[in-house]
């Protein structure tokens, strides 16, 4: 089993080195297809190791080579295949390879397409080695390297000032999170004594539960960069000035899902502090309602999916917080499928609107791009969560643990989010695929994408129906490792009406957006009609003005401080001293030079100063000498 | 009254002092060379004095050096001292400040 | 009152006063040859004087042969006294002068040279400060003194330039002001013990406890007052730039090292059992006196902008510095002394001789002085090996390890360390620090600046010859290869001062 | 020749560079190159007969020098000097070989070769003095190197340089005498040696001093804040050669320093000032960071960059247990590595454009990928990526520390935040956007000449960071001996707690210090 472990992991790597090779050079059509071959070996590399372990062979567990070891810190390159992480393989092989034969057609007639796969086949590598890791520290491997990848990618058209912008953006917004990932395992490391999973959660039960907070909350404030969790979700939609492909596979089915399954992994921890996983599970429903609500009004077909993988996040750690660690990453896997399938769909659009993404530009796309329409609404409504599509039995079962876990609240929320999904989503489909072709005043003819970009398409398309049905034997494996809780309301009367319940309310929601952006009367806004002009709209539209108030208050005047310090402290202050006392020395040199005047009366006088000078210091001393005891006298009396 | 000790020390101090004024206070190197004189002069006097009141030569001794050192030092003097009137045309200590800083 | 004295001549042991007598015969012989045939070519001079300086240095080996076995010897009524420092210190004197001597066989003829008078008042001068050290008797010491600073004032003038005759007088006057101090401190001593042997005034004092405290400080504060002039110690220093630029740069090289040793010794012998003797006033004042002397020329060698004057001030602050061995005043302290002096002589002689050889006999238009810094802009380019030595000489004496005066600092500083004074040490140790400055200001010029138009590096060779260029390559080889030498010279000099119990 | 391999180490470019003075103008570069290649297969040949396993010095070697004053010239390495030796080597070696043409090419060549002694002569220095000696003569060849081929403020910032420095280790020597004299109170010799001196205990008050003295001298070295001032205007003027050697090497002197003197000979007062150095290190980091972000100059940003890094050397230096120091003695070598390269990059570009002014360029991506690519390699692994160079020292460094103090690691961890800040700022500026300046539009790709340096700095940025076993366990070993010596001599309670007491450490006699008056 270990070959096909090292095949998963390093096809990627050689698929990644192997473009590399033609960075400077012109296009290869060959790097694209030798690089999806290799991550398709990888993905089937993956699916052996899964019926492996379906058929309940045990956990393979290699141990590479030694990294880091020093005093009583040993960190091997281990990696570990078990029911999670081979989950996470397979989301991420699977995704992966789509993306990459998709990539094919979609980076046709850009420049750096050799340069695109290899970073994009770097990017395979560290997520596996991410979600492969046995340690902390390969963990983090993995996590600085997707930071690095998804920096590339974003910043793939370098010549566009946005996007180097939001590659840095989102570079340096993780590397904040990180920090606190560093210290959660500088945590674990001085607590437990070692950074392999099985160690440390092993030693976690006997630590106090004030480490283990902090252990828990350092964590999951990595998690929070990787999957862009309030307050660090802005560099999310802002990444999507990257190629829609790599929207797809990393800003969507898997980088961002890493700090799910971070939590997942640590799921031994957060069990021990429950409290930690209620906030998690507060912040994951909050932040599900946030993006929604930004995606209501948002008037970018990418940044909308962008925001409503943010509130599905969102979903998923509430499920991770309330302990339903197998529904989380059970959702994390349907989700990557849909939400995958949605973007390269918008992908194609795009082609079709040369880069157009405001949807009120669009309308009426369903004619030329039926298979495109297809499919975008499965995946919306799989994103919706209808029956029987894969979101339902992901979605609706989440909803489902927080009733059980009696967190109402959180369960309102969800509810709510689950209604705005369902109308931003079909809000969309409707925009695009619906009503009037908009786009003929800007004198485009749309086309449907290559057939084998659509073909690439299919198994996401298939899956995002029907993975709901794996529900059972995915139970099954994981909850081997998952802590095995049955969420189930026993009431049938309480279970259907919530189920049916929800059902109506989404369907419902679905039927008001298309009521709304269906029909024929829809016209480009022009920022004049009265919505447009209400507060909410704007404090939608403009993100809650958190972006702003970040640039206003956090770039801004670290760039000023900066040049302060600079200018004015190093150069003013600290270097100015040193100089300073430089000129003191020499200027004091300057001044008194003068004594030596070159004048033989005014040499002669000095000597005789200086022996007077000397003289009436012997007589003060010896006169003290020889009345010392009347001074010492006086002295008391004057109480010295 | 009786001439002591301290008279010829007063004496020589005072002279010694008229001395130092001399060295700081003159302008022409001639006389500045006298001042020297009276210097080493006044310390002879005392010079002698003392070793008279110790009643042992070694005072004198010292005095008759002194004397056979200022007269020797007169003549390298005078002798620096008529070169630089030769190159000058004057023995003014002011013009000797060519070098200075 | 006077009855005869008489006296065995070997008691006498006359041989004590051989290595005085040996210059002072060379200098007559020099003069009565000149009598006989006048106009001889200086080389035979030099070479002359070369030999009896040799011959002296024999006869110290031999002495200090002597000492090894039988410790200090007095001589001719025991008014000489012959112990390890005397014996040292004019090796010192003897090594420096035969050094020196060779560099009168310069390029350029400069007349001072051909003048056999020369010659001969070197070698009473020398014999001078051999008296000076040989003695602790301050009635020879003024002698010994005198005539060297007589003899040393008609060489400077010699030299036959305007300011050289300026500066002989300006050192000439205040140098009778210091003769007049010296006397008159001998005076007070005198007239507080009735003796003029510094061991006698040492016993004689301790004896009444210092009763009056208040006159052994007149009389300290006068021999302060000359020897401070001999040593230039700020405020008695200066005259010291002027004479140093007055002066030929050999001879100012030379008068940076000799005299100065001498009067070390003197001081060394005077001052010492006073403030073993707890006289806190002398301590403090010397405490101030080191420390001005080192900083203020220091400060005042930053803002020259000639070369020459800047190593006077430079050789004014090196003199604070080893003065700190006499405040200090342990074994370990007047050992540094003597250690740093004799490196220092290697170094300075050197330096002083590379601006001989480039001593050029008509300024260019473009310069302001002799040896101003802008000549030796860009010396690398054109005369790249004598850059480099001047270069080693100018780390040699900031103290850059492991060059010869590096060793003298380290001693001395860590005599004061050992013996607690920490602060001095500090204030040492960031002297050399600011001391860096100007002559690696030198280094700069030297290395960093564009020769100057027309420049072909001829300049600095000017006035070279195979002499000079030896005694160059000696000094560097000294001071490059210090490391080697210091062990011997430090257990040499140890064993020395500690036999004549200082 | 292996017991003298140091003494050859040190003395053979030293050798060659007199004779270097007899070659010809033009062919002095062949003979550069040949001179360092064949220092660094001694180097090398050092590492391969290294015995890893031991803890101690190994190829001592010992030679009185002036023995009555105790100053003996002994030499020896251990696992944390090895690897800056041969960082020394082969950093002089490709700084020839990739040297462009400067003015008297002949003059610069034979300078590095002194110098390269003088920075290898330091780091297997075993005698105070004998380092001292190193310590200082290495501040000449660079006055030269920046004074005669820097830029237009050359003579002030070399001059800076050395007087800056200077003053520094002159405090130090005198903190050295001091040790001398101490160790002769307690022993009756005199002895300068630093395994002579490791067996002295000394009472905490005197540790103190000696400790702020030794600390001026390292801290105007490595250069800490508030002393870093002549760090930046050094590597403005420099040539590229001279601010890689400095930065790759002479800055890791008083790093080195730290851990050979500071930390052995004052534990106690070591973890007395470990918080006001670590907040100093601490400033280091980030004020050094934000001043990094605010330049104009690519060169000025890698110079302040470097500072920031020496703050997490500090960091990992006062540690004080196995993982820190090993990470800072690590990330000594990857830090050279790294920015030795960055300095390298910043040159290459210079000497096409012949300015370092960022604003000048801008979508240099475009036209000059491979340069590019390697720049983005560097600047990753400078910023601590893992699996580069970097991040191995980095984490470890900060890891140790952690032990000592949770907040002060988290203030010190924002390097990884702040350092990614400047450096992306300064790559986008540089690589990014579209080639807006004519001068940029054709500029030539990394010649040959200049791969021949990049690539294996390159090849060792990610071979040491994916596999750092070879170098880290003989740092390691070395370390534990000097972290148990430090056990074994503390005094205080503190100390005793603060640094940990490993099983198996070496065994030291005690010679305890009686009270010095």
């Amino acid at each position: 089993m270990e070959k096909y472990l090292y095949i998963a992991l390093f096809a990627p790597l050689v698929s990644s080195l192997f473009g590399a090779l033609f960075t400077a050079t012109p296009k290869k059509q060959f790097v694209g297809i030798i690089a999806s071959l290799l991550i398709f070996l990888a993905f089937l590399s993956s699916t052996v190791l899964l019926v492996h372990i379906l058929n309940g062979g045990e956990v393979v567990h290699v141990e590479m080579m030694t990294w880091m070891a020093t005093g009583d810190l040993y960190i091997p390159f281990g990696f570990v295949v078990d029911q999670v992480s081979v989950t996470m393989m397979m989301v991420v092989t699977l995704v992966s390879t789509v993306v990459h034969i998709y990539s094919i057609g979609y980076m046709d007639h850009d420049a750096g397409f050799n340069r695109f796969f290899s970073w994009l086949s770097a990017f395979v590598f560290s997520m596996m080695v991410l979600v492969m890791s046995d340690n902390f520290a390969g963990l983090f491997i993995g996590w600085e390297g997707v930071g690095l990848c998804s920096w590339g990618l974003i910043g793939f058209w370098f010549h566009k000032e946005v996007a180097t912008w939001a590659a840095n953006e989102a570079f340096i917004m993780n590397r904040i999170a990180d920090l606190g990932m560093l210290i959660g395992i500088f945590l674990v490391y001085w607590n437990t004594g070692t950074l392999q999973y099985d160690g440390a959660f092993a030693a976690m039960p006997s630590l106090d539960t004030a480490t283990l907070t902090w252990i828990g909350i350092f964590l999951f404030i990595g998690a929070m960069g990787k999957s862009a969790q309030f307050p660090l979700h802005t560099w999310l939609a802002d990444a999507m000035e990257g190629p829609t492909p790599v929207s797809a596979l990393i800003h969507a089915a898997t980088m961002v899902t890493a700090g799910v399954y971070l939590v997942v992994r640590s799921n031994e921890l957060y069990d021990l502090i429950p409290n930690v996983g209620l906030f998690i599970a507060s912040l994951g429903a909050f932040v599900a309602m946030f993006a929604a609500s930004m995606a209501l009004v948002n008037r970018d077909m990418k940044r909308i999916i962008a925001y409503s993988t943010l509130s599905q996040l969102g979903y998923m750690f509430v499920a991770a917080g309330l302990g339903a660690y197998w529904v989380a990453l059970f959702h994390l896997m349907a989700h990557a499928f849909f939400k995958a399938l949605l973007f390269l769909g918008a992908g194609n659009v795009m082609h079709a609107m040369h880069d157009e993404l405001d949807p009120f530009k669009m309308g009426g796309l369903k004619k030329p791009m039926k298979w495109t329409f297809i499919m975008m609404t499965l995946a919306s409504v799989a994103l919706a969560g209808i029956y029987p599509f894969a979101g339902f039995f992901s979605k609706d079962l989440i909803l489902e643990v927080a009733f059980v876990e009696n967190h109402y609240i959180i369960y309102t929320v969800l509810l709510l989010t689950a209604g705005l999904t369902a109308f931003y989503s079909f809000r969309l489909i409707a925009l695009i695929f619906h009503g009037e072709e908009r786009y003929k005043l800007f004198g485009i003819d749309p086309h449907e994408a290559y057939k084998f970009m659509l073909v690439g398409m299919s198994p996401l398309l298939l899956l995002a129906i029907i993975a709901g049905s794996f529900k059972l034997s995915y139970f099954e494996m994981v909850t081997n490792v998952l802590p095995e809780l049955e969420y189930h309301i026993h009431h049938p009367v309480i279970f259907w009406t919530i189920t049916i319940g929800t059902q109506l309310f989404v369907i419902a929601a679905i039927i008001f957006a298309y009521k709304k952006y269906a029909n024929a009367n829809i016209k480009v806004p022009d920022g004049t009609s009265a919505m447009e002009n209400s507060i909410a709209y704007k404090v939608l539209k403009n993100q809650y003005y958190i972006p702003y108030a970040y640039e206003e208050y956090i770039v801004k005047p670290y760039r000023e401080l900066s040049t302060v310090f600079w200018q004015h402290v190093d150069l003013k202050i600290v270097d100015a001293t040193v100089d300073g006392i430089a000129n003191i020395v020499y200027s004091t040199g300057e001044k008194t030079r003068d004594m030596q005047s070159g004048n033989l009366s005014t040499m002669l006088r000095w000597m005789v100063a200086g022996t007077v000078g000397l003289l009436s210091l012997a007589v003060v001393f010896g006169l003290a000498v020889r009345h010392s005891d009347e001074i010492v006298t006086i002295l008391s009396g004057l109480g010295v | 009254m009786e001439i002591g000790l301290n008279h010829y020390l007063v004496l020589s101090t005072i002279l010694f002092t008229i001395g130092l004024v001399g060295v700081m206070r003159r302008k022409n190197l001639l006389l500045l060379f006298f001042a020297t004189e009276i210097l080493l002069n006044s310390v002879n006097i005392a010079f002698a004095a003392i070793s008279h009141y110790y009643g042992d030569l070694t005072g004198q001794m010292f005095a008759f050096f002194v004397i056979a050192i200022a007269a020797s030092e007169v003549a390298v003097g005078l002798g620096l001292l008529i070169v630089w009137f030769k190159r000058h045309g004057n023995i003014n200590l002011d013009t000797m400040s060519s070098m200075r800083g | 009152m006077l009855e005869p004295v008489n006296v065995s001549l070997e008691s006498l042991n006359l041989m004590t006063l051989a290595p005085m007598l040996i210059p002072i015969i060379g200098a007559l012989l020099i003069l009565v040859i000149d009598i006989f045939k006048s106009n001889l070519d200086k080389t035979l001079y030099v070479m002359l004087s070369l030999l009896f300086l040799l011959m002296d240095f024999g006869s110290l080996v031999d002495a200090s042969g002597i000492f090894v076995q039988d410790g200090t010897i007095m001589g001719v009524f025991d008014v000489m006294l012959i112990d390890g420092l005397a014996i040292l210190s004019q090796f010192i004197i003897v090594g420096a002068s035969m050094l020196f001597i060779p560099l009168a066989l310069s390029h350029d003829r400069f007349h001072e040279f051909s003048y056999p008078e020369f010659f001969a008042l070197f070698l009473f001068m020398i014999s001078g400060f051999q008296f000076m050290v040989a003695t602790d008797n301050l009635i020879l010491v003024f002698v010994g003194l005198e005539t060297s600073s007589l003899a040393l004032y008609t060489l400077i003038a010699m030299h036959n330039r305007d300011k050289s005759f300026e500066a002989a007088i300006k050192y000439f006057t205040m140098g009778a002001l210091a003769a007049g101090f010296y006397s008159f401190g001998a005076m007070v001593f005198y007239a507080l013990t009735g003796s003029v042997e510094i061991n006698q005034i040492a016993t004689v004092l301790a004896a009444n406890g210092y009763a009056d405290i208040g006159y052994v400080l007149v009389a300290v504060t006068f021999m302060l007052a000359s020897f401070g002039f001999k040593l230039s110690i700020v405020p008695f220093h200066i005259w010291a730039p002027d004479v140093y630029e007055g002066s030929s740069s050999a001879m100012a090289g030379y008068m940076s090292i000799v005299p100065k040793i001498a009067a070390f010794v003197v001081a060394m012998r005077l001052f010492e059992f006073l403030i073993h003797s707890g006289i806190i006033w002398l301590e403090v004042v010397l405490y101030i006196f080191v420390v001005v002397t080192m900083t203020a020329a220091n400060i005042w060698a930053l803002v020259q902008s000639d070369v020459k004057r800047m190593l006077a001030y430079s050789s004014i602050s090196h003199a604070g510095f080893v003065m700190a061995a006499i405040l200090i005043g342990t074994t370990q302290s007047n050992s540094a002394l003597f250690l740093y002096w004799i490196l220092f002589s290697f170094t300075n002689l050197g330096s002083f001789s590379m601006l001989w050889m480039s001593r050029q006999k008509h300024l260019p238009v473009h310069q302001t002085s002799d040896h101003s810094y802008d000549k030796f802009a860009g010396m690398i380019k054109t005369a790249p090996v004598a850059a480099v030595i001047m270069a080693l000489f100018m780390l040699s004496l900031a103290g850059l390890p492991p060059f010869a005066l590096f060793w003298g600092k380290l001693y001395m500083i860590s005599s004061a360390v050992t013996s607690g004074y920490t602060i001095l040490a500090l204030v040492m140790a960031l002297n050399s620090a600011i001391a860096g400055y100007y002559y690696i200001k030198l280094v700069v010029y030297m290395f960093m600046k564009e020769p100057v138009l027309g420049n072909d590096g001829h300049v600095y060779v000017s006035n070279a010859t195979l002499a000079l260029k030896s005694i160059i390559g000696f000094a560097a080889i000294g001071t490059i290869f210090a490391f080697v030498a210091v062990n011997p010279l430090l257990e040499f000099i140890t064993a020395f001062v500690y036999n004549s119990g200082y | 020749m292996l017991d003298h391999i140091l003494s050859v180490l040190i003395f053979f470019p030293a050798l060659a560079a007199v004779f270097g003075f007899m070659i010809q103008k033009e062919s002095i570069r062949a003979y550069g190159i040949i001179v360092a290649l064949i220092e660094f297969i001694l180097s090398l040949w050092l590492w391969f007969a290294f015995d890893s396993n031991v803890s101690g010095m190994q190829f001592m070697e010992q030679l009185p020098i002036v023995p009555s004053f105790g100053i003996n010239y002994i030499l020896g390495v251990d696992g944390v000097s090895l690897f800056i030796i041969i960082l020394a080597a082969f950093f002089t070696m490709i700084g020839i070989a990739s040297l462009t043409e400067t003015p008297n090419e002949k003059n610069m060549i034979i300078t590095l070769l002194f110098l390269q002694m003088t920075m290898i002569g330091v780091f297997a220095a075993l005698d105070g003095i004998v380092f001292y000696i190193f310590w200082e003569l290495s501040l000449v060849p660079m006055l030269y190197l920046i004074g005669a081929w820097g830029g237009p403020l050359r003579v002030y910032a070399s001059v800076k340089f050395f007087l800056y420095t200077f003053a520094g280790s002159l405090v130090m020597l005198v903190g050295m005498l001091f040790m001398a004299y101490f160790f002769y109170q307690a022993t009756g010799v005199w002895s300068f040696a630093i395994l002579d001196w490791y067996r002295l205990i000394l009472p905490e008050n005197f540790q103190l001093w000696l400790f702020a003295a030794f600390f001026i001298g390292f801290a105007i070295k490595v250069p800490m804040f508030p002393f870093h001032t002549w760090l930046p205007y050094a590597h403005g003027q420099a040539p590229t050669i001279g601010s890689v050697i400095l930065a790759a090497i002479l800055l890791k002197m008083g790093t080195y320093a730290f851990i050979r003197f500071s930390l052995p000979l004052f534990p106690d007062a070591s973890v007395y000032f470990m918080y006001p150095v670590a907040i100093l290190a601490i400033i280091m980091i980030i004020y050094t960071a934000m001043v990094a972000y605010a330049q104009k100059d690519i060169k000025q940003v890698v110079a302040y960059s470097s500072v920031s890094h020496m703050g997490v050397i500090i960091l990992g230096t006062f540690a004080m247990n196995v993982e820190g120091i090993t990470g800072s003695v690590f990330l000594m070598i990857a830090h050279g590595v790294v920015s030795g390269a960055l300095f390298l990059l910043v040159g290459v570009i210079y000497d096409r454009r012949h300015t370092k002014m960022m604003d000048q360029f801008g979508g240099i991506a475009h036209v000059m990928p491979r340069y590019a690519t390697i720049f983005g390699i560097m600047m990753m692994a400078s910023v601590g990526m893992p699996l580069t160079i970097n991040f191995v020292g980095e984490f470890l460094s900060l890891l140790g520390f952690y032990q000592q103090s949770h907040t002060l690691t988290i203030l010190a961890g924002i390097a990884i935040i702040v350092g990614a800040i400047y450096m992306l700022a300064a790559y986008k500026k540089m690589f990014f956007g579209t080639v807006t300046i004519e001068e940029n539009k054709n500029l030539p790709d990394v010649n040959k000449r200049e791969l021949v340096a990049l690539i294996p700095l390159t090849i060792i940025t990610i071979w040491l960071g994916v596999y750092p076993k070879p170098v880290l366990e003989p740092i390691n070993n070395s370390v534990e001996s000097i972290v148990q010596l430090m056990h074994n001599k503390a005094t205080t309670e503190e100390a005793k707690e603060r640094i940990p007491n490993l099983l198996e450490g070496v065994e030291i006699s005690r010679t305890p210090m009686q009270e010095a008056n």
